[in-house]
Parts: C-alpha cells; structure tokens; sequence
C-alpha cells in the first residue's frame, strides 16, 4: 500500500477531489500547509515594514490507496490540480506497512 | 475655550409663535437637550457604518477578502464626508428647484455654530451643523450598503469613483426630493419651497427611499453588470467568521435608534415612539426568521436571526415615527417571510449572485416598508396619521386615507427605483468599459486583500 | 415629519409645585435633556446585551459553542422585547397588586407620545415611551445572564420557552415589587399604589435584586438541573478568545452608564454620582481581582481584570446612586474577592458547572451590592440616605439606621432568591420532563453550533 | 429614589448675568441638555480607550501578545479611575500654583451631587461629577497610548507604577497648566487663577498637547529605553488581526466626538462645529494616506487608511471648537503625509522600534495639530477665534494674531515635550534599574501572553 | 523505526495521549486535520446557501517508535480512539530511515 | 529520493529556511503543529481552571530531496534550529517512490 501525498493550490481541492470520488478513492486527510517554492509570494506593506513572504497557502491532501490504485490517483491528482502555472504543487509517494481502521479494526488492504 | 456672548442674553421670552422667523430668533429656539440627542444620534450613525455594516458583510464573506469589504466600507464614509462637506450637503438641502438644491452653501459657507436648522415642530430649531453631520452620517452610510452586492469581485478605484458620481447625482437629488422643505414655520409662506417628493406627501421617516431602496437597486445593478463571483454555487462559501456578523448587526440594532429615533430631530416622546418601534421591529422581524429557519431548515440559524433584525431595521425605517408599536411588531413580522423568500427561493431561482444580500434584504424591505407605512401611518389602526404643515402653526391632518397616501408612496419608492437604478446602470457600465470593475480572475482566485491592499486580514 | 402643535402652547408657567398633576401638566414637565439622556441611556443598556454579554459570554466557550450563545442571547432580546410590550410592561408597571400590576396597558394600549412618566423627583416626567423603552432592555439583558449557568450543553426551544414563562412570572412580578410607583407627586395620597419591597423601603437603584440576583439564581438552578458538561474537570476547556469576552467585557462597562446612571430617570448631579460610582466600582474591582490573580496563581490575567470589572459594576448597581465614590470604591474592592472565592474555590469544592460563573458573580456579587447598599448608603459614610417621598415635596429623610436598612435589603434578597430560584426549579424541571433541556450526548460533544443551529462560527 | 428638593424651587429667575455667582446660583445654572451630553461624553471617550484603543492596538502586535496588550489597556484604565477620584482630579482641577493644583478635593472631598463645574461660557454650569468623570476618561485613555512605544515586550507590574507616577507628575500638572482655570464668571475678579498655559493664552480644544503630545512622547522615550524588539527588522511581524485594529480604529472615530465636542462642555452650536470639525478631518486624514500608499506602494492599505483616521483625530483636537469645517479638511489632508513620512521613512531611518507609532502618529500628529490650531483658528481662514474672557461677559477678542499665537503654541508644545520627556526618561531609567522594564529573552519569544499572564488568546 | 500516523475524532485525543503515555511514548505531534470519507458530514444552511461539507474535522497523531514498540503503540491508539460509530479514523504506520534529535545530535533508536 | 520531516521550534523557522537556502533546497512544506514531548508546557489558569497543556506549538517543515542531498539537508536543519534547550523537535527521514511536479508532469528526481 502507499500513501499519496499531494500538495496543491487551494482552491483546487474541490476539483481534485471529485477526480479522486470518481476513481472511487473513499478517504482522505486534508491538512492546510504553508508551502515555500519557486512560486513567488507577495509582499505585504505594513506602515513601512514590507515582508515578502514567499509563504502560500497550500492544501496537503494525503490518501492511502492500494498499489493497483496508485498510478490512476496520482494521474487523477496531477490532470485535477493542474493550471500550468507555477506553484500548481508536488506529489509525493511512500510505502506504507500498516493501515488500519480503528473503527472496526481490520488491516491492511481491508482498512484503505 | 470660547463663550458666545449671545447666550447670555436671556432667551428672547417669545410672546406666541412665531411664523417665519430670523436667524437670531431661530438661534434663541435651539434646546440643548435636542442639540444633545442630535449629535449623540450622529454619532451612533457613524457607529452603524464603522464598525456596524463593515463588521456584518465582512463576517459573511471568505477570509481571504475580508480586508477589502472593511477597507471598501471605511474608505467610502471617507469619502463621502468629505463630498458632504464640499457640496453634498448644499445640493441636497438648500432651495432650488424641486429635484436639486443648490450651492450656496457649498464647501458649508456661512454654516456656522449660530446657524439654526428647522425640524418637524414650529418653533423648534437645532443647529445648523448638528443637522449637517446627522445627514452626513446618511450620505456615509448609504453607499457603504451597496458594497453588498458585489463583494468579493471588485475592484478598489473604480468603485470609489462610482462611490463618489452615485452620491452627487443619485444620493443627493433623492435626498433633496423626499427631505427638503424649509420647515414648519416657513413652508406655510412658500409652499413650493420643499422636494418634489416632500410635496407630494410622500412618508418617509427615516430612509426607506433615500437610503435603503436607493442603496439596494444600486447594488443590484452593479451585482447583475459585474457578474458571478467565480465558483458560485459550485465552490463552498460559507462566511468566514458570523461572529464578525453578529457583532455588526448588534451595532446596526444599537445605531439604528440614532438612525430612526434621531430622524425626529427633537428628543421628545414622538422620538421615543420611533425608538420603541425601531426596537420592537427588529426583535419580531428575528423571531419571525428564526422561526421560518425552524419549519424550512429545521434548525434556527444566527444567520437568520441577525438578518431578520436588520430587515425588520429596514422596514420599520420610513414608518419609525408614523406606526404605533403593535403597527411595528407587525411589520417586523412580515418583513422576515418576504425578504427570506427573495434571498433563498427568488435568488436561488434566477441565480444572481448578490453577495451579501442588498436587493433581498435592502431593497425588498425598504419596498415593503415605504409601502406599509402608508397602512401602519393610518390613526385607525394605531398610527399618528400625518401632519398638516400648510397651517401654521402645523396641525395634524384632518384625514386619513390609506389608499391615497400608499399610492404617493409607490411614486416615491417607483422615482427611487427608476432613478437610482438607471443612473448605476449608466454608471456602472460606464466604469466598466474604462477601468473595469472587476479584477483579474487570479487576483479574484487568491483573494482581494492581498492584492487589492497588500495585507492579509489574520496572521495567527 | 409629525409636530405636536401642543408644543407650542408656552409651557403653562408652573405657579409652584403641583401634587398629583393631570396628564397634560405631567407632559408639559417634560425636559427635553432628560428625554436624551433616557434615550441614550436605553441603547447603551441593549449595547451591554448585544453585542456585550453576548461577546463576554461567548468568547469563554469553545468554539464549537460559540453561535449557540451568540444565538441565545440574541434571540431572548428579540422574544424579551416582544413580550414587554405586550404583557411585560404592563404587568410590571401598572398599579393593582403590591406583587404584581394589572393589564391596562397590555400592548401599550393608552401609551403614545405625549404620555408621561414619572421619575424620582417632584413635577419631572420623561416621555412615557421612553420609559417602557428603558424598562425593555433590561428585561432583555436579565435573561440573557441566566444563560451562563449551563451554556455549551442546553437545547435552544426548551431555553426559549423557559425565557418566555421566566419573564412573566419571575422577572415581571420581581421588578414590580421593587420599582413600581406611581411616583412622587402621586406617593403622598395614594402610598398604597407601590410594589411590596418598595413599600417596605428596600433600595435597589438599578436592578441588583431584579436583574443580577433574579438572574443569579435562575442560573444557578439551571446549572443543577442540567448537569456538568461532558468532561468537566477532564478534559481541557479554555475561552476559545479572550478577546471577544475584553470586547463584551468593555462594551458592559460602558454600557453600564446607561443601565446605572440611566436608572436615575434624569440628566442631572445625581445622574453624574451614579456614573462616577460606576466607573469607579469597576476599576476598583478590575484592580483587586488582578491583584488577587497575581497572590495566588503569580500572574495577573485578563480573565481576571475582566471578571473583577463585571462584579463591581454588579455590585454597584444597587447602590449606584447612594453611594458617595469612596463607598463605590470600597464595594469594589471587596466584592471582587468574594466572587473570586466562589468562582474558584466554593465552586471547584462542590463541584457545579457553572460554565460562565453566573452564581459566582452575578448572584454572589448581587447579594453582596444589595446588603453593602445599605451600608454606603448611610450620609455619616458619604453617601446620600433616603428620600422620604411620602411628603410632597419629597425631603430627605430624617434619619438613617444602616441596620434597619440591612434588614429591609436581606428581605429583599430573600424573597428574589426564593421566588426566583423556586419557581425556576419548576420551570426547568417541567422543560426536562417534557421537551428534555439537554442534547444528545454526540451533538454536545460535537458542538452545538453545527447541530442546532446548522453554521460553524468560523471558516478561515 | 432619591429627589432633590431643590430641584422644585422655580430655577432662581435670574435678573441678568451674574458675576461670581455663589453654589446655589451655579446649580440653578445647570442645564440638563448639557449635563446629558457630558455624561454620553464621557461613555464615549471611555469607548475609545476599552476597547477602542486596546483592539487598535492588539491587532497589530503578534498573536503571542495580543493579550498582554488588552491587559496592559484594561488596567491602566482601571489603576487611573482610582488615581483620579482619590488625587488626580484635586491635583489638576483645583487652584493652588499654576503649574499644579492642591489636594482640597482629594477622594472627591466635597464634590457631591449639587457641585457645580464651569463651561466656557458664562452663566452655564454642569453638575461637578460630570466633569470629573469626563476628565478622568482622560486620564485614562492617555497612559493606554504610551504603551504603542514598546509594545510586545514591556514587563507587566513595572508598567502599572509608571503609569501610578506619570499620571501624578507628568499628566496632572500638564492638565493642571493647560486646562485649569476658575471659569469665565470668576476669571475677570481673579485672571491669576488658572493654569501656566492657560494664561499664556495656548490653545488646546481637547488635548493635544495633554494627551497626544504628552502620551507619544513618553512612549518613545520608553521605546529607546527599553530597546527593539527581538528579532526587529529580521524576523516578520506583520499584524495579527486587521480585524481588530479596524474595530479599534472605528470605535476610536465614534468615540472621539466625544472627546471633542464633549471638550465644549456644553451642546450647542460649537459642540455641533467641534463634532464636524472631528468628523472630516479624520475622514480627509485617512483619505489622504490611502492615497499616498497608493502612490507610494501601488496599493492603498487598510492599516494605511485606518492609521490616517487616527492621525487626522489627533491633529484635530486641540483645533476641534476653533477650526472651520475647511481648515479641518487642510489639517486632515496635512497630517498624513506628515504622519506617513514619520512612520515610514524616519523610523526605518533611524531604526528605533515604536511598535504601534505612538510617535509617529501622535506625538508628530500632535504636534503639527498644536501648531496649525494657530493658522486655523484664524477667523480670516474660517476659524472662530479666541475669546476674551477677563472681561465679564466674555466676548470675542478684537484681533488675532496668527504669528503670536503660533509662539504661544509652541510654548506650549515645548513645555509638554521637555517636561513629559524628562520625567518619563528618568522614571524608565528607575524601574528599569530597579525591576527591570523588558523581560527574559525566552519569555519575549515565546510570548508575552502565557508567560505574564498564563493565558492564550486564542484556543479555536 | 517506523512513524504511525493516527487520524482520529478530535474528542478523543486525550485519551489517546493518555494510552501512548502509559506505554512510554514520550512523544508525538499533532496537527489539525481534515478528514474526509464514509462518515457523513453536517450540512450547513447559511441564508438559503447549503453546503454539504464532507470534511469533518479530525485530528493527526504522529508518533516515532522503534519497531519493537509498534505493534502496542498501533493498538493503543485503535483502542483508546475506538468508538464503533462510522469516522472513527486509519491508522497508517510506514518506515523510517533515519530519526535525529536535535538538541543533541543524537540519531536513530536513541533519538527517539 | 527522501522525504526529510523535521519539528522545530517556530520562531527558529526563519533561520531554518536560510540554511536551506544556501543549500539550494529550493522547496519545503510547512505545517502548524503542535508538539507533545519532554518539554513542560505552560499552565494556562482561567478563573480558577487550572490547564497545564503540554502541548506546544512547533513547525513542521517536509522537504523532498534526492539522496545526495539528504546528509546536508539533515545537518542544516540539525545545525539552524538547535538552542540546546529541551523541546528543541527532531527529524526524521523516510523513503520516496515517487515524486511529481504538477505543473509540468515532470517525475523523480526531475520534479524534485
Ligand atoms: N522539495 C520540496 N519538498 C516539499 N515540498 C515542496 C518541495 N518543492 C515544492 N514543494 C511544495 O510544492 C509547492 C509548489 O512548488 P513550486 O516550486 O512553487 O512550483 P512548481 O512545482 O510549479 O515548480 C510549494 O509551495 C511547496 O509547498
Ligand atoms: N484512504 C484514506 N487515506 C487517508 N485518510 C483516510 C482514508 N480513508 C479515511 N481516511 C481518514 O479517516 C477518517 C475516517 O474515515 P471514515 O471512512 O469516515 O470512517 P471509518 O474509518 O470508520 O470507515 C476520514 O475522515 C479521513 O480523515
Ligand atoms: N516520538 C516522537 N514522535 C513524533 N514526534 C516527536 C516524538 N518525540 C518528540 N517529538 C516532537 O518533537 C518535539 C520536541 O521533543 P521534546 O521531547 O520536547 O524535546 P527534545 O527533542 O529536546 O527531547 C515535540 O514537541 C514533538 O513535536
């Protein structure tokens, strides 16, 4: 099993997320990040003092899907999230060795 | 630091009433106790604008734009304070023509503290500038209003030059139409020296026309020219903070009395009636939405409830000082149901895209109310009827007929909406085929506040 | 747009003072600095209600609760103005009963603008309407306090209903008791036509016994009945923002001008002695409980300062206008630790949930104000004794016992504490057999706000 | 409950202005009107400070410290009320030397609810305790801006004996000299009896000298006492919550019609003029900085436009009841470049680290509204001029000099910033010797909230 | 060294630490999440506007352990956030290859 | 490649980020969490409520790097964000199988 990381632009995540609902990804966990990339940020004027925070909000999806469901996810993720422009945001795989679902305590491929 | 000599001349002991008297007389007629309930009611209108309406949209819309509603909402009282002074308020209430005052007090010349404005009873004056602030805090609070129908979507400067060409040619001729005459002890001499709606005998105690139905249609119009914000009725977008919102109705509820109870311009029991109504509209009108919200939701909503109290606000406005207090609960109860229905069913139905709800709850109520006042007015049924100010000194009138006067007051609200909404069409388009209205879809994705003012609203 | 042409009648020279005068003599001792006053006075007490409890109290529950006490308090203004002008005023307020008035003016039937109230001293009347407006906010606010005994877990009809049959048997009994009269030109020939605890000669200048240990009590009895939140004790439960309860927090003190120095009923010196005693009862409340934090936990926290600031303005008001500032000072001093004692240690011992401490400070501190009154009311302490109005005109008293005094303030307390706590137990216990008071156990963990109202506070 | 019997003798029918008149004489001499618009003053000027200035002000410091910030405002508040009624007021407000009054009112001895206080004009008196309470806001709101110099990182209990000490000898003489005088009925018989200031003739309406150049500074030497905050210039702090800062900066715009017209002591005409004076000066202040931060930075900025208000207050003030409407404007539009170049340039220049600007906003906005209070009082520009008090009746003086009054002015000024600087150099150099003015390095990092205070402001 | 990730109802977070403590965890991190999956969300009515969020609002727990502690760690936390009610949240456990303190330098099993 | 998950201190961020800088790091995720370990929370008292939360804010930073980076990666952060004093957070290190860069599809180490 993997665990698919994605790191996106916010106001794509509606989008992503439907991609994902018909690839019949059930979960995911959504956590609100500051992301630090190429993207350059703005700068803020605050009576004088200016920050350039190159800082942008970004939306950190991560689903754990089976191995045959990896490739599909990470397409689905890459065409929803995509403007083509700067800071659209990076994907991320790892292996997972353990799911489990609290609920009612299977494991594994039984949990995702 | 600096007496006037004048007061300390006994107050002219006036044999009887005087009709048509000169400026030293009507100094000698100004109260304190007026003068006080007048600039107290000023500020309590200021109260309504900043931090009032700027707090009750800000909380509504998301985060990211929350810097440009409060920034739109206290630049333009800004501005407009600064239009009243120079030229707003002479248009508006000095003589001229039916439709426009003129500019001989302009840049406020000859406005001084001895300066003494008419009210509603003979005899009575306050000053001069007590009047000019009260009013500006109307001409401020108005276009703040209109704000609602586009937020989120809009740019900074075009809307300030719309701010500032609404005011002079929609704002000012609308006020002067409805509020202008020369007062009780002058008017029986001139009769022809008063607004075109004044004339008329169209009712408005306090704004329904001039502020409300004049701000929502203007709002409405930009709404319809400007468009959908992006992603509207596919993304979610809740209201950031409805505790921002609720602190902005409570100041709408507190301010509202300096609205309508000062509209009276005098502190007497008739202002005390229009504060009683003012207050018991807006508690039916929340009860009656929360109980709508109730039967069709299920669940009663803070949302609801604020946006009663301020529809029942709106509504009791041009009938603060005409209904009795049942005649106000009534209204309050009614004006929820109506406006409810425009802002779920009729807006979901023709999918506008009216952010904060202008036209529903501001123009819709401000119909309702210009239109009810012509019923709850009525002495029958518990009103004060209206006064004859041909007669000096002004009697109540002899008659009362509901009919006639809700047909004066489909004219002043169908002028207001004709008027207003013409005038923002040109206005808007106008603004649009120069400048443009609206930003670029990326600055509108990313939010205003960081591109429109260089700041972000929290930093946690 | 409406004048009174009485108005212009040369208000009839008064040869001397006039005992019982008629309506139209009452309205023409009318001042016009008093009706601004009153009226000021009005909105700053619905500004303590809303936004002011409403933030005080809302910012110390947790988020997920934060619109179901928005909403409570918003709503019971709303239901708590409906009912005043119907029932309330008239029940309060009108003669028949020494525990309760009639229904003569039941939806302000006979009450319009020229009708006359009476204040505290001889041949001076406010705007009747001004006075049942002044009366309406504070039976709005004294039920928004009962909320804080049992906030975070109770369901918003049962409370509804509860604030509906509370007001009219509870509060409305209470306040007439303790403030109906027919006023000082009436007292001398008709000394039976008073509420009971006045009559008695209990003194009670702004609602200690009404408002703060009415709602004390009523709290309190809530908070048993409903029981502890899930996880009291256990699991962490910090103000979600002391921000918004320093908002609440100040917007009370400053409204509490209007509340104590409002309940003079005239713009005049002794207007001024209960505002200084206000301000400073809070400061010096503010301080002592700060100073207290900083003994006992080393640190002065806001919550504190805040806390102490709210229990001297409830002590205070009993004895806002009787006290001299140094009593006011003293009373401050003193109430804080008391209630701090209660809110942390007596309160911690047995195990109550009081969430926003309404027994801790508005009951304790209540009882406290309304004993202390009696002792910095005494003119040897530097405060202003009594009137004796049963002489026309009213005099100051001869003489002055503080112990009878104390005797006639415990009376008092006693009786508020057992009719409201008692009929209170009734009232809850009969909601919990029938509609349940509490929610299910998920939706209380869940948060009220998304079950019962269906909105989320916030969405950054 | 209490009447005074007094109050029916028919208000003493006085023959003609009276010279000196006696205690009795002065009561009779109060009119309601007024004594109703102190008292809504004075809750006004208590808003700006709580929460206006606390929410000002702790929005813009980091979230860490946002509570340390109300705390710091809220006691001050409440540690100044104390001071006021028990020394403050007799030290400033009773006669003795010019530069400071005597200890004959301490703890309020003798002040009661039938004491008289002067106005600006002859024969009109309001009821002491208001005066004392409209002062004491005073009191309390100029310590709360000193903090703005060295927010985020100030030791909480060495603060609170600052402020113990500067009230007593750096504000109270300054109010004394500047603002003390016996009142235009005594003044001719005994022109010695007033302040340093006074009597030089400088013109201060509301405290510009008092208040703003007086607060900012003590707040700057404060600054470069206790140093740049950790991490200044290096690490961002951009504000928490804009949120807030707006809310403060409207609350501080409403509230400060208070302070200045309130500073007419009585509602009439001029409290009319001071209250638009206020008004559009702040209106063109915030104006004129969106409009250089959109010329300077390509975007006009919330805190921009918000901090152009402010400034625009501040340099009204001392001008509010002797400037005209325009010459208002010119101050608003002046003072924010002004203010901006302060903020911006010089600051960065020489990188002192005034958190909040009490410097640059009100110290140099002070300043320039002192001296330019000599241009536009000018009668030739619009302005009222002065008033020749040592003759009785009081009338206007003949000439006016702007150059001569521009000296006088600067005296003033002068005056204000050496004796305030000095004091306040030498009071920081002792505590910061002795307990220590700025805290341990961890705690300033990690926030001033937890470790001071043992609270978060924040727990969503 | 594995990391176990927990994603579970906020309410029951202190349970949970307490279950970790009394194995000896002496560590974790926690992040503010937002879940999404087979648990129904509240739908939201704001003046006529609905919106069915599906995203309820979960808390992560992020725990280091050695391999040997896994296996305990993994049950404790599917015990003490066990509710039987649908959305009870996943556990995901995946490899670590390396764990650094950063006050001392330490690394691996003593880092943790 | 390797996904480097470090929890600081916060107000160390900025110096964390330079040291990255330097490193030519061009990219990092930061996400507000909050930090339970060996260093003692502050006790919070609100009227008389006594909370001694242990729980204390950190960062956390997620850099994808390739593996030749990694030992620097590590370092720097180690180096920038050590105070010596307790709570001061700690790294881990765990595998990548996959990395996409939205914008433009790139994978591996390309997109890195
Ligand atoms: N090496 C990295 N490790 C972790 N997150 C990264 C890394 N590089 C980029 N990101 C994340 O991806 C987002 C987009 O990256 P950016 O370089 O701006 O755009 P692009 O992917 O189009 O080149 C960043 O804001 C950051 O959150
Ligand atoms: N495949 C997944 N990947 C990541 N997180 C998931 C996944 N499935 C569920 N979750 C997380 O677990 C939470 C609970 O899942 P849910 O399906 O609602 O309940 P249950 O585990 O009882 O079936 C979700 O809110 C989400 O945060
Ligand atoms: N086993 C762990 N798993 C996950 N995070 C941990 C673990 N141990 C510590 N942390 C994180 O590291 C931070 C610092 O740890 P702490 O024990 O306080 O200090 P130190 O590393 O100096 O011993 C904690 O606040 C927590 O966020």
């Amino acid at each position: 099993m993997k665990l698919v990381t994605a790191i996106i632009k916010p106001f794509k995540l509606d989008e992503v997320r439907e991609a994902l609902g018909r690839l019949g990804a059930t979960g995911m966990t959504i956590t609100e990040v500051r992301g630090y990339g190429r993207q350059g940020g703005h700068s803020e004027v605050y009576r004088g003092a200016e920050y350039s925070t190159q800082m942008l909000p970004k939306v950190q999806i991560e689903i754990a899907c089976g191995n045959e469901l990896v490739e599909q996810v990470v397409e689905a993720i890459g065409h929803a999230a995509h403007t083509g422009h700067i800071g659209d945001g990076k994907i991320f795989v790892n292996d997972l060795v353990r799911v489990v679902r609290i609920r009612t305590g299977e494991t594994d491929e039984h949990a995702i | 630091m600096v007496a006037i000599a004048a007061l300390l001349a006994p107050a002219a002991a006036l044999a009887g009433p005087v009709e048509a008297p000169g400026p030293a007389q009507m100094s000698a007629m100004i109260s304190k106790g007026d003068t006080a309930w007048m600039l107290v009611s000023t500020a309590l209108v200021l109260m309504m604008a900043i931090p009032g309406v700027a707090l009750f949209y800000g909380g509504l819309v998301r985060a990211k734009n929350m810097l440009s509603v409060l920034m739109q909402v206290f630049m333009i009282v800004g501005v407009a304070a600064i239009i009243w002074v120079c030229w707003g308020y002479s248009l508006a209430f000095t003589g001229g023509s039916p439709v426009i005052g003129g500019l001989s007090k302009a840049f406020l010349a000859g406005v001084g503290p001895g300066s003494a404005a008419p009210t509603f009873s003979n005899n009575v004056y306050i000053p001069e500038l007590a009047y000019v602030a009260f009013q500006m805090t109307f001409a401020c609070i108005t276009p703040t209003l209109i704000v609602g129908g586009f937020a989120e979507r809009v740019k900074f400067t075009p809307l300030m030059l719309f701010v500032v060409a609404w005011l002079t040619i929609v704002y000012v001729p609308i006020a002067h139409m409805v509020w202008y005459w020369a007062g009780p002890d002058m008017l029986p001499r001139a009769p022809g020296d008063a607004g075109l709606l004044f004339q008329l005998g169209a009712l408005d105690f306090a704004g329904g026309t001039v502020v409300h139905i004049n701000a929502g249609i203007a709002g409405f119009v930009g709404c319809l020219i400007i468009g959908k914000r992006r992603g509207y009725l596919r993304d979610p977008m809740p209201p950031h903070s409805l505790v921002m919102t609720l602190i902005g109705a409570a100041l709408l509820w507190v301010g509202w009395f300096g609205f309508n109870a000062g509209s009276n311009l005098e502190a007497n029991g008739l202002a005390a009636l229009a504060f009683v109504n003012t207050f018991v509209a807006a508690a039916a009108a929340a009860v009656s939405w929360a109980l709508l919200d109730q039967w069709v939701h299920g669940k009663p909503s803070l949302l609801g409830a604020v946006s009663g109290a301020v529809a029942g606000l709106v509504a009791i406005t041009p009938a603060a000082g005409f209904a009795g207090p049942m005649g106000a609960v009534v209204m309050g109860l009614i004006v929820s149901p109506l406006c409810f229905y425009f802002v779920t069913v009729v807006k979901n139905r023709w999918r506008y895209d009216d952010t904060l709800d202008v036209f529903g709850v501001h123009c819709v109520g401000g119909i309702f109310g210009a239109l009810a006042t012509a019923v709850v007015a009525a002495p029958a049924l518990g009103g004060q009827g209206v006064i004859d100010y041909l007669r000096f000194p002004a009697a109540p009138a002899e008659s009362y007929s509901i009919l006639a006067q809700l047909a004066r007051q489909a004219v002043a609200v169908a002028i207001t909406l004709v008027w207003s909404g013409g005038v923002s069409t040109a206005l808007f388009l106008a603004l649009n085929a120069t400048l443009g209205l609206r930003p670029d879809a990326d600055i509108e994705t990313e939010g205003l506040d960081i591109n429109e003012h260089g700041e972000r609203a929290y930093n946690y």
